[in-house]
């Protein structure tokens, strides 16, 4: 294999070791691919947005099946823009609280869900070591997120044990991650050294 | 039953000579030896309507049988459920979906019948009966070029209903209607003015510092919010402590910056900025342009607050919000130009890297919790009391379930054990 | 009357509560409120987008135009997003859609999108080591463990650790099955009592800064 | 200055260079790097050592170009074994956007081992709607493949002239990115009792290891790890042992960093309490 004659390639490739030039210092060959890339992928979502929204969710209902519902969301999204004007800028309060109570709103129910799911996960199907331990870890972690007690005496004592807790599970997933980025890192050396250069097979 | 099995198989093997090359099919009435083999159907319970679940049970023999099942309606049209299911599978579901919404409505008569054979259905028999018309559903077999199949009796009619309420979610109804009442309690105890304590939490008394050491040096401060929507309550929790953070750099009257990744939560985090700094009494300063769209794309999103963070060089920089795997290339990225960093964020997954790469972090409720702690007022205060009450609650609930565990199935004592296993089934919602 | 918070925070009680009420009625429409409501954020979201444009392109605007420092690179940005729409738009006349295999459009996805994706998120291979580096020192007890714990799971995650000794990949396998999901549950009830908090303080009004 | 402390204050760029080093000097050296081959991957090399010679083997490509440091690897290890064996590989893709990287894989090792098409091996590309292909399959697969991936009718290969169901596939080997495998386990293996071994990535194989042990997959491949295992049982260490070596130096380096920053942290911390003690 010899270097790569693909024009797409070789972009593809310059602008990898654009952005690794960032690893050395800030440099214009890296601003150059931060705002390529701003620039880009705005372009893409705008587009993707245009596709998947103003099409499919707008103008098909409101066209072909006259589902005026979506009128709502539709003004909603206008009142966004009442921003532009001083004295109607109040409007677009509207959409804002529109949307925050939809997501609390969706939030609680499947909170619940979550914890019952969290609390069954906790019970010892199986009677071991490992079941008790598990115990003891979530209730001292949960210990140690109590906020309306001081945590001193055996409150501080218990919490401190959920702390610890805390962190060997940190360096846990902290360990446990690293080989994942370094297969990111041999995924872009492979397509360096392999589709662009032909150096390695 | 064996001597009508045999006499089957006669039948069928003789027939099966006459019939070669012979497509016609032949149909043998009253000759099933599987008569005791029957589809009952049902509503499906708890859903919004448009779904029937059909039931089987077998004998060990068919369980590598193949079973189809079409579907009658009251005006005969006739329909394929599904082809080919492993008897043994037990059940399958006609269910109406967003590409097929009317297929099966609400309140009107389907009848379900079977067809077992030992191979796969040939599509010229399933057409061809399915052609026969209200014919098709007689109960018998029928043989087709080589095959057999046997066809069940229909079931009664089975209507699909849409239910008013999910008994399945019973008990969080009622687990929220106790949370109501703690959190009600809570808050008139507050309202009532009785005084409540909140413990300290590491890194939110450094903002004051941070906010403080970053106007020293003139510098700005940048706060992130991460790729969550404002639909997503660590959003909401990050742009609440955002509004408090807002003040104290109106105090200090130096800048704020909030590149942002969704729109919304962009417009909504200029709101939050320019209140809070009209509370501080300072409007003048506010300027729209600092609260800035970056992209919505994750790691455009990060090239971009990356570089603003090597051209601004802010002395603080606080990371709240919902992150992903982005988090540690802008918190490195932070950590190399020292700044002093404050981060928090609810994903399990990524608070290992903001407590290695941050000066604090705020983990998980401790987020959430913030905005009281900032802000201290009595109502909130109430809030986060009621949350520690279902903490005890919850603790109270682990253990009783340890120590269930521990007598019914340690030392198998049957009562809890039954306890035990009716407390596991309440808690599968 | 409309300018107060007055409406907004009884909007955002009301839909809070319907979302709520909604979880438990299958029937219709409460049934599928959830994804009607989805659907509307992307819709309202879609035209904030626009102001997002606003505010991204017009800042690098101004830039260009003052001969901001940088100013050549905003040009760029402002050119990248140009082009972008450009080429969908003409490649969605070409094609019927622009996201057709041979439409340009897909090039761009394919050789300037993924790739610079791809780089940005590899990034963490450098940044978890010298991350690793720094903050791993062992200060006290707990930061000690931190320490230790993060050193054994490196090890048996690697060929190497099962050289070492065959055990370390199955005490690695424990750590994350036990201790570590251990506290991740415990942070995760926390978490989601937390989530309920904010969502009751914001229903009820008493947490009113996001419309400040 | 004490060179520890020294040390203490090292540009992080310092560390960025080892990595980098230590990462992409295994990957163009190849060296010979200690890979013991676990239990669940052996059985799948030696389920294929015992294949009898002129068996059909497909292997169906589910992955895409985000999984391919993880499975391009084994797919090359894989089919160096079955053309030494004389056993003949017949690739299907269900991921639309794998059939590129299957194609690439295949004709790579089929020219380094003289194979030759429609006689050794066969390459059917990709047919859209998965589970009814995959059930069709046991029907008979020109259904849903009467032609190879550049429309070739299948009849016109010699090696195809026998092949009409899973009766004549003597083991399918999935290479997985996504879930497609419990459809490849319910239908091909569940009904029509096709033997299958699997090729995962590393976060989803723990999620596969109860077919194995239930006895429904003769063995599974576990990320590069796995495809580092198969390549040394092929003998030919390839680009997956190379990531290995990659992998357990990049850990190796990261962690003397921390121990190095440690034993910098104490000597600091000493000199500044004698410092104190004057």
């Amino acid at each position: 294999m010899a270097v790569s004659t693909n024009f797409w390639i070789w972009i593809a490739a310059l602008l990898t070791l654009a952005i690794y030039s960032f690893l050395y210092k800030d440099n214009p060959f890296y601003k150059f691919a931060e705002y390529l890339l701003v620039g880009i992928s705005i372009g893409y979502g705008i587009s993707v947005y245009w596709h998947n929204t103003i099409i499919t969710k707008v103008f098909n209902p409101l066209v072909y099946d006259k589902n005026f519902l979506v009128l709502i969301p539709l003004i909603l999204g206008l009142l966004m823009f009442s921003r532009f004007f001083k004295n109607v800028a109040y409007l677009s309060r509207i959409p804002i609280a529109f949307v925050v109570g939809a997501g609390t709103g969706l939030s609680v129910p499947s909170s619940f869900e979550f914890l019952f799911k969290q609390i069954y996960a906790t019970m010892p199907l199986k009677l071991d070591i490992g079941s008790l331990i598990i115990v003891v870890g979530v209730i001292s972690t949960l210990v140690y997120f109590f906020f309306s007690l001081e945590h001193k005496g055996f409150v501080g004592e218990v919490s401190k044990a959920g702390i610890t807790f805390i962190m060997v599970a940190f360096g846990a997933a902290f360990g446990y991650t690293i080989m994942a980025r370094v297969s990111l890192f041999i995924g872009r050396i492979q397509f360096l050294l392999s589709d662009w250069l032909g150096i390695i097979k | 039953m064996l001597k009508k099995i045999l006499l089957l198989i006669f039948l069928v093997f003789s027939v099966s000579l006459f019939s070669q090359g012979n497509d016609s099919i032949i149909f043998l009435e009253n000759q099933n030896p599987f008569l005791d083999f029957k589809l009952t159907g049902s509503d499906i319970p708890n859903d919004g309507g448009g779904g029937i679940q059909i039931n089987w049970c077998f004998p060990d023999s068919l369980g590598n049988w193949f079973l189809t099942v079409l579907r009658r309606d009251d005006s005969n049209n006739i329909m394929v459920v599904a082809t080919d299911l492993l008897v043994s599978s037990m059940q399958v579901r006609d269910v109406s979906s967003d590409e097929e919404p009317s297929r099966v409505k609400d309140n009107s008569n389907y009848y379900y019948t079977g067809i077992l054979s030992k191979n796969m259905i040939s599509e010229e028999f399933l057409n061809r009966l399915i052609s026969n018309g209200s014919g098709y559903s007689k109960n018998g077999v029928y043989i087709f070029g080589n095959d057999t199949f046997y066809v069940t009796g229909e079931t009664d009619p089975i209507v699909s209903k849409s239910s008013w309420f999910n008994l399945s979610r019973i008990p969080v109804l009622v687990s929220l209607i106790i949370i109501a009442f703690v959190f009600l309690y809570y808050l008139n105890l507050a309202k009532s003015g009785k005084d409540l304590y909140i413990r300290k939490i590491n890194g939110l008394d450094a903002v004051e510092e941070a906010v403080g050491r970053s106007t020293e040096m003139g510098k700005p401060i940048m706060y992130i919010l991460g790729i969550g929507y404002v639909t997503d309550i660590p959003t909401i929790a990050g742009l609440t402590i955002l509004g408090r953070v807002a003040k104290k750099v109106a105090d200090y009257e130096t800048r704020i910056l909030v590149p942002s990744y969704d729109p919304v939560v962009m417009t909504t985090a200029q709101e939050v900025v320019k209140e809070a700094f009209t509370e501080a009494g300072r409007p003048d300063l506010y300027n729209k342009n600092d609260i800035m769209y970056i992209t919505q794309d994750q790691f455009g999103y990060a090239a971009g607050v990356d570089g603003m963070m090597m051209r601004e060089k802010p002395g603080a920089v606080f990371l709240q919000g919902l992150f992903f795997a982005e988090s540690l290339i802008l918190a490195e990225t932070g950590h190399s130009i020292g700044a002093i960093q404050i981060s928090g964020t609810t994903e399990t997954a990524q608070l290992p890297f903001f407590v290695a790469a941050c000066d604090y972090t705020l983990i998980g409720e401790e987020m959430m919790a913030a905005s009281v702690y900032l802000q201290k007022e009595p109502m909130m205060l109430g809030s986060i009391a009621a949350e520690d009450l279902l903490k005890v609650f919850i603790m109270f609930l682990i253990i009783t379930g340890f120590v269930l565990s521990v007598l019914g199935y340690g030392l198998k004592i049957e009562v809890l054990k039954n306890v035990f296993d009716w407390l596991i089934k309440l808690l599968q919602v | 009357m409309l300018k107060g918070k007055g409406i907004p925070i009884f909007i955002t009680f009301l839909v809070g509560m319907i979302m709520i009420i909604s979880f438990f009625i299958p029937h219709k429409p409460f049934g599928d409120i959830e994804k009607i409501s989805l659907n509307w954020y992307s819709i309202i979201a879609g035209f904030t987008m626009l102001l997002g444009v606003d505010s991204l392109i017009g800042m690098h605007f101004r830039k260009v135009k003052r001969k901001d420092e940088n100013w050549f690179f905003s040009l760029v940005l402002i050119f990248g997003f140009v082009a972008t729409v450009v080429v969908g738009i003409v490649e969605t006349v070409r094609f019927g859609t622009a996201f057709d295999d041979k439409s340009y459009f897909t090039y761009i996805y394919n050789y300037f999108i993924v790739p610079l994706q791809a780089t940005m998120f590899s990034l963490l291979a450098f940044f978890i080591a010298s991350a690793a580096y720094r903050a791993f020192r062992a200060r006290n007890f707990d930061a000690t463990l931190l320490l230790i714990t993060a050193i054994i799971v490196m090890l048996g995650r690697v060929p190497l650790g099962e050289q070492i000794s065959p055990y370390l990949p199955k005490f690695t396998e424990w750590i994350m099955q036990v201790p570590q999901m251990a506290a991740k549950r415990g942070i995760g009830l926390g978490i989601s009592l937390g989530a309920l908090g904010v969502s009751i303080r914001i229903i009820l009004g008493i947490e009113r800064s996001y419309l400040s | 200055m004490n060179i520890f402390l020294k040390l203490l204050k090292v540009d992080r760029r310092f560390i960025y260079i080892f990595i980098a080093i230590v990462v992409i000097l295994p990957l163009l050296l190849k060296p010979k790097f200690p890979v013991v081959p676990s239990k669940p991957v052996k059985d799948v090399y030696d389920y294929i050592e015992n294949l009898p010679e002129g068996s059909n083997v497909m292997i169906s490509i589910d992955y895409d170009a985000a999984s391919m440091p993880e499975q391009q690897p084994f797919l090359e290890a894989l089919l160096r074994q079955l053309f030494r064996n004389k056993l003949k590989p017949i690739l299907i893709v269900q991921w639309q956007l794998g059939a590129p990287l299957g194609t690439m894989g295949l004709e790579k090792i089929a020219k380094e081992m003289g194979a030759v098409y429609g006689v050794d091996y066969i390459n059917l590309g990709y047919r859209p709607g998965y589970v009814a292909q995959i059930v069709g399959i046991g029907k008979e697969i020109r259904d849903y493949f009467k032609v190879d991936y550049r429309n070739v009718p299948l009849d016109s290969f010699p090696m195809m002239k026998n092949v009409h169901n899973y009766n004549d596939i003597a083991l399918l080997v999935g290479l997985e990115a996504g879930a497609t495998y419990l459809v490849w386990i319910e239908y091909a293996g569940g009904r029509f009792k096709q033997k299958i071994a699997l090729a995962l990535n590393a976060v989803s194989a723990p999620d596969a290891y109860y077919f194995y042990q239930s006895g429904q997959i003769v063995g599974l491949v576990g990320g590069m790890k796995g495809a580092a295992e198969y390549e040394v049982l092929v003998g030919k260490p390839d680009i997956a042992v190379a990531g290995m070596a990659s992998q357990s130096y990049s850990h190796l380096v990261i962690i003397l960093f921390i121990i190095l920053g440690n034993i910098a942290y104490f000597i600091e911390k000493r000199t500044k309490s004698k410092e104190g003690g004057k």
